[in-house]
């Protein structure tokens, strides 16, 4: 069985972070993971994103043209990996960021307020485990506790502070449900 | 009869000699202001058409997209030999090479040595921003004693790193070499002494006077982990020590050319 | 060991540590940098000794300059900076001094850009430097691959006094994996009996690559060629997915070959009986293996990340027997499972022929496609 | 009486990287506070009168984005030259 | 015209000027310095550019500055200073401008010595810099065709936008043979339509070989791959000797080819029909001819003056269909055409194999006799 | 009792640091007088067992077949890298390059520059003799303006080729040179006066202070078309005036260090 | 037909030229030919060699081991040479530097004193002619003349006063006829 | 009365320059008139009486070929130390 996620979002939006600590999870629970990030142009700005490919075998590819699920964390990310997604796949929106709904009616979706609930928890930084945690809640790939826990063993102590704050975010994420396009629309 | 009227002038526009491209620098660099002055003063000599670019490796390696005239892009360090390929077989063709730090004073320190001491009729702008910004922010030979980089974590380290290079001092000692300068560009008097200075080293060449060379100190605020103004700052308060504003070599016929 | 999470070019820098390098000597470039900025912060803290040079042209002769001494040295750097260094490599190979060097593969020729290539297969494994000299190739597809074969490429370059290079493409440098690093080997100065680090207490030693009188030289060049028969036949390193069974063969090192075997599988699962040939070490060549392999199969797919460079080795290995058809993407482009499993799928239905180069006919769907 | 300007900025060029509204003597340019641009920057505009047509932005603006203006005098022959 | 007798350096120079050659860049190095030192006179009695640059980076840079003029700019060298170039090869080849690049063979690896070699056959037919890219080779195997080769050139050069190099050995620099020197063409300063020479009246022009996005980066080298394809079709340069007849062939380029004749005449007196096939254009290289030749004869000697490069490229093109041999001399010792004689007959007598490796069995004997 | 007796010592001899090999210079090249000095310091300082000589590219290539100490031999220029790859792996011996002006201030400008630069702990011996004595005598970055040599056959026109550089002046504009001097081969004086700078070069070595370099002004009777007493006259009339014998950067902790 | 001939002895002896004066004779005649020099390292001193190939063929091999003719100019080139000689060929020896006789019986040789016949014409540097003379009158490649025409016609105007000696010394060496070992013996 | 010297010059080595010959302030060198070394150079003799061991060839000599000796007063205490 594999799974294959991309992340996807704004330079600052902790893209590339939020892709590590799931590979991390995975690691801890045994699997096989990769972990891939878009290295863009030897300068900054623009977008960014991480393709993870979690799995029980050795993984072949870790890029892939039609993941299993997509987070999308802002406006471009979400036209650009929308028709992407497998048949059947998820997607996670950061609702905050977005305008339109989801076109595609043969996947699963979930829209997030995301940067809402981040400033809810006191933490606009926390925006990406929302969305993580909407992603786990929905994929059943990994366990929420186990992301939690690679969260404690890998951060460094002195970020620790973060870490209820985390929880808060991975689990008000992982209450979104997902809906086909057709409930949307319903 | 003489009538006196209050009329709105243009007292400053976008030069012709640039594109009407948005630059891929980060917000403040000074590698635009750079760009600027050396556009305008291209079009102060009305000498756009006859121009032949060189860019480098380095984040102004996409110099040509700005800049409205011919342009040619050499590997790391190389830009001064390319810049003599194009200005012996077009002798009367105004030639520049933009460069950074990186580029000039480490892995193209040979070549910049070697056309100073051959007095190629070529003028180098040279972008002082004391770390490799394109690559993400390693020591360059203009690193100072002390500053962080990616590859000096601990702060350039004298014993073990070295010491920072003084470009136009040492090039300075060529007689090939006719004008050589530094100037700054974190404030405005000074960026205004660097036009002059970029004015005076194209007058070089026009003269046929041989090799000019402006060294500009210039902000990367993005690798130094700083905004825009604290970078200009650093400038005056870190660099301009260390690196003196001053005319290190002109030659005596360029005391009757104004700029 | 426990398992990490580690990113190729940091895995690699580490495994260099944990074999007991002396000394590294690199220059900036990306996708490579990183390697270097790790080494920058870990090496001082070990008290080894790290020196950004000023270009390529200086890290090379340094490491040749420490080598010299006996050494554990490592460089590495990517495409552009790795042709500045070849006339030292060759100066390398002509004094028979042990040394690593990683290279990072990105899209070219010239500046390029710096996403995935692995267009200088043949720079590195055919050509490079002047002269008749063999480097050690060693291609990782995954990150524990590529700790393990650093980790022994400084074994296997004092063994030989061999230059070994580890060839890797962007991506595998920015990739991170599950990873267990080896032992940290205790940092000592080796003192070989050829080597130059003062002349306390025995005759004097010289270093050299230079042979005025043609037949001495001719009598290095035999000696040389004589050590390749012996890397050749102890230093053979490839891997077989598939293949028992299998009618077709995909041939791919590094990380085409790694997504080479995500479209196997999906192939596989389409009932397509296709296996993958993964050549490790690129030089010496996996001839006989894969001499074997053609004459059980009756068709092979070649897949780079250039233009059909490892193409005309298994062309030659082949003798032409059996149809070989390529499938390339260049310029810092990377294959997708999907198109490499539709190059099987063509493989397997449609009629193969001996004749015409497999580049052309590739060549020609290519330029359709694009 | 000070001369009288004005200032254009071109928000496709300005990245809002402050210098001009830290440069400008008059004190009278400011990053947007509600504007951002299609490339993400909150870019600088003329907040108040008093502009002098001076021209100091212009001299520190990295992306040329400024163009400046100044009414000046203008001694204009009214006769035809005969 | 009438005949002159000339040296090889010379005469490549002097043909150079005579093509109307508006630049030229070097740096001194035996066995190549006579052509700088030619260049060094004559051009500025022309009023024609010459610079003895700073080093073979300086040179390369150079030529590669000149050429995105428009003009017709030759640098020279020898195997270590091509080293050095091969990051600027790779960029005049990613920027598509026409340059002519003299290379004067020694031995190697390493300094080595100044003694004729053909050992950077790889370096400058297959590897040499980073990147998928072909320069055209022309090997001469005397002086009037070091002279027609180099004349055109530069035409060559212009019309496939490439780069041309002419790869001969030291003893090719040294010979001299009584040759035609072509008719001096007009210097010209060439204004191409994709030249820089400053844009007065037109679209200002760039030449640069990046580009950060891969797909244009691919499209890039797609095109690269096409004009080969062009190339390949049109320029193919070889000679025949006594083939007509053969049962042998001896397959042979540059210094050793013509060394291979005197011994096919030797062993024709002695009844033993074989003839020689001499490769002009190493890239392209005549496959189809060399391969036609395959099927016609029972058995190719390969002879070079290296461990065996072109030898690789025979054992490919003949798919493994006919018995081939090998004989080399390395290190800047020429063979003797008594040796290839020998060689020869050794073909003709003892039982061929497809078995193994011609490269083994001629070490074999190689270290016998040694 | 104190006797007086008249005694035969030997007041010169053949260095201990030399090889029993004749060399390949030319009758009256001093390229061997530069040897000889070098392995008379190192003789008197006793450190022929720490040596680690760095032989370049040029007609000294061979120079590792006359030192009785440990050599390496590196591609031409690269000398300065090489011998820091040494120096920094083994920092307590003593690690020299000998490098010609061709391999040194042409082809190597860029090596000889970043290792002064870093204040690499090593000492270069660099012998100027005004061209390519090796390859036959074709113009160096170091030939006097009108100087015939084989690639300048009307002498060193400065207006095309360029003009000569001073190499001790550059090296001394870098804070991490500590010992830089020009000298001159030419003469009994100017012998002792080399020979008394190779000393402090390699005292500078000895404490640690950084980069210390030793330009020579040496003869090539062959390329020169001399003999080698008049390639001595030409020393003293033409190249000592362009190229002063001076010490130009002198670390201030030398002042307590007798040579 | 194809004559091989290797010119060799000293440095300053004008071995080279020699050699070349041979191949513009033959060129000037419509024959093929080839001139090689040993390029020695790259520093001076030591000895000189050069081949001359004379052919109606396009020539094969400039070099050869076994060549129809040596002129031996000193001591180490006699050494080195006389055994490389074709059997049948012939060898021209410098006798004023040599100090021994010819010992192969199956070519034919001819000692010359060339440095003194060279000062008795007055012109030291006219050694390598008069052995040039030797050979050309006892090889039959070449006529004599043509050697003199050739010389005429591409020896540089400023050099034209030295043709009378060179003629001399030519016609002096020619005079010499060859003999085999047993004819020396007896 | 000035110092006695004498010089040996190893014609091994010696090139026959003439470097010492001109150097020596006594003008007591002179290269061979007759002899040839091995390698065809004629080497540098000591020709006549005056030698006083100054050194200064030794000092110019480019290969190290001289050795030079020098009588110097020696006080040696005869009375052995006890
Ligand atoms: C041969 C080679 N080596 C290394 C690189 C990688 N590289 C690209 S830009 C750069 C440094 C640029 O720094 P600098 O010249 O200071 O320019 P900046 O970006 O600071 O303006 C390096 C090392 C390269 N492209 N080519
Ligand atoms: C890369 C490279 N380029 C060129 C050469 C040829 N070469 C050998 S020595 C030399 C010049 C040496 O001159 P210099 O350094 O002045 O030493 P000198 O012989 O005068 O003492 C050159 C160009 C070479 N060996 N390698
Ligand atoms: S990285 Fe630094 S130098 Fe490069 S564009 Fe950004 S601020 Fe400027
Ligand atoms: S022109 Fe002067 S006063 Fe007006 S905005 Fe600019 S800096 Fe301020
Ligand atoms: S200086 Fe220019 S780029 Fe910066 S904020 Fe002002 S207008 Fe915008
Ligand atoms: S060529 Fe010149 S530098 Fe070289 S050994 Fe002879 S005299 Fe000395
Ligand atoms: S020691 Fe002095 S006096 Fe004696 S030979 Fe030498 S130079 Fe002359
Ligand atoms: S200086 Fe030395 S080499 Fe020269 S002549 Fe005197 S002893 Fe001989
Ligand atoms: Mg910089
Ligand atoms: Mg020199």
């Amino acid at each position: 069985m594999q799974t294959e996620i991309i992340i996807a979002g704004f330079g600052g939006q902790g893209v590339l972070f939020a892709g590590q600590v799931l590979a991390y999870a995975a690691m801890d629970q045994g699997m096989h993971v990769t972990w891939i990030p878009s290295y863009g142009p030897e300068m900054r700005g623009g977008t960014a994103n991480c393709t993870v490919v979690i799995s029980d075998l050795e993984i072949g590819s870790p890029l892939v043209s039609h993941p299993t699920a997509v987070v999308a964390m802002n406006k471009p990310s979400f036209d650009k990996y929308e028709s992407m997604v497998k048949a059947g796949g998820l997607l996670v929106i950061n609702q905050s960021m977005v305008d339109r709904g989801v076109e595609r009616s043969d996947i699963r979706s979930i829209m997030v307020p995301a940067n809402t609930i981040a400033e809810k928890i006191g933490d606009k930084r926390m925006t990406n485990m929302v969305l993580l945690g909407a992603l786990l809640g929905n994929l059943g790939v990994l366990p929420l506790n186990a992301v939690e826990k690679s969260l404690k063993e890998h951060l460094p102590a002195k970020h620790h502070k973060l870490l209820p704050a985390n929880r808060m975010a991975l689990e008000s994420g992982a209450a979104f449900k997902a809906v086909t396009a057709a409930q949307v629309i319903n | 009869m003489v009538q006196t009227t209050l009329e709105e002038q243009i007292v400053y526009s976008r030069p012709e000699s640039f594109t009407d491209t948005q630059t891929h620098y980060c917000p403040g660099c000074t590698h635009g202001t750079a760009h600027r002055l050396v556009a305008e003063v291209i079009d102060e000599m009305g000498i756009r058409e006859k121009m032949v670019g060189v860019a480098s490796v380095g984040c102004s390696v996409f110099a040509y997209n700005y800049f409205n005239f011919d342009f040619v892009q050499a590997p790391h360090g190389r830009a001064p030999a390319m810049a003599t390929g194009v200005k012996r077989v077009l002798p009367d063709r105004f030639v520049m090479t933009y460069q950074g730090d990186g580029d000039l004073a480490s892995i193209g320190m040979g070549e910049i040595v070697a056309a100073a001491a051959r007095g190629e009729n070529i003028t180098v702008i040279f972008i002082n921003n004391a770390n490799y910004g394109m690559t993400g922010g390693q020591m360059a030979p203009t690193t100072l004693p002390g500053q962080q980089t990616s590859s000096s974590p601990n702060g350039r380290d004298v014993e073990v790193d070295g010491f920072p290079i003084r470009t136009a001092e040492l090039l300075s000692t060529l007689d090939g070499a006719s004008y050589v300068v530094r100037r700054s560009l974190h404030d405005p008097k000074n960026i205004r002494m660097a036009k002059k200075a970029i004015r005076l080293a194209f007058e070089t060449q026009k003269h046929g006077l041989g090799f000019s060379l402006v060294e500009l100190l210039s902000v990367c605020p993005t690798n130094w982990g700083m905004t825009p103004l604290q970078a200009q700052e650093w400038v005056a308060d870190v660099m301009v020590p260390y690196y003196p504003i001053n005319d290190f070599k002109v030659h005596p016929a360029l005391a009757n050319i104004k700029a | 060991m426990a398992k990490e999470l580690l990113k190729g070019n940091v895995a690699i820098a580490e495994a260099a540590i944990r074999a007991g390098m002396n000394a590294y000597f690199g220059y900036p470039i990306t996708p490579q940098t990183e390697l270097l900025e790790w080494l920058a912060k870990r090496m001082p803290e070990l008290g080894r000794a790290f020196v950004q040079a000023e270009s390529e042209l200086g890290a090379v002769n340094m490491v040749y300059g420490a080598a010299c001494t006996g050494a554990r040295v490592l460089s590495s750097s990517s495409s552009p900076g790795v042709s500045l260094m070849l006339e030292g490599l060759s100066y390398i190979a002509g004094t028979e001094v042990p040394v690593v060097l990683v290279d990072i593969m990105r899209g070219g020729p010239g500046l390029g850009n710096i996403a995935p290539a692995q267009a200088d297969y043949n720079q590195i494994v055919h050509g490079g430097g002047h002269g008749d000299y063999h480097p050690i190739v060693l291609a990782p597809a995954n990150i524990q691959e590529a700790i393990d074969l650093t980790y022994g490429a400084f074994d296997l370059a004092e063994k030989y006094r061999a230059l070994v290079i580890i060839l890797a493409d962007g991506s595998l440098g920015q990739l991170m994996e599950p990873a267990t690093l080896p032992e940290m080997q205790p940092v000592i100065m080796r003192q070989p009996e050829w080597a130059t680090y003062g002349a306390a207490g025995r005759e004097k030693r010289i270093l050299s690559s230079i042979n005025l009188d043609p037949p001495k030289q001719e009598a290095f060049n035999l000696h040389l060629e004589k050590r390749w028969q012996e890397v050749k036949k102890a230093e053979i390193r490839f891997m077989e997915y598939y293949l028992e069974d299998a009618r077709y063969a995909v041939v791919s090192f590094g990380t085409s070959g790694r997504i080479s075997l995500s479209a196997i599988r999906a192939a596989r699962a389409k009932g397509i009986p296709v296996g993958l040939f993964r050549p490790i070490s690129l030089a010496p060549f996996p001839e006989q293996a894969l001499y074997e392999l053609s004459q059980r199969v009756e068709g092979m797919l070649v897949v780079e990340m250039n233009a059909g460079q490892m193409l005309e080795d298994v062309i030659k290995i082949t003798r032409g027997k059996i149809p070989v058809e390529f499938y390339g993407r260049m310029g810092g482009m990377v294959p997708m499972p999907e198109e490499i499993e539709a190059e099987i799928e063509r493989l397997v239905d449609l009629p193969l022929s001996l004749n015409g180069h497999p580049r052309d006919r590739w060549l020609d769907r290519f330029s359709l496609a694009n | 009486m000070p001369p009288k300007g004005r200032v254009e900025i071109d928000e496709f060029y300005c990245k809002g990287c402050e210098l001009c509204v830290e440069a400008c003597p008059q004190g009278v340019l400011a990053l947007s506070a509600d504007h951002i641009n299609a490339k993400g920057y909150r870019p600088a505009e003329l907040i108040e009168l008093g502009c002098t047509g001076c021209g100091v932005c212009a001299i520190v603006c990295p992306e040329a984005a400024i163009v400046v203006y100044r009414e000046v005098k203008t001694r204009s022959q009214a006769s035809e030259q005969e």
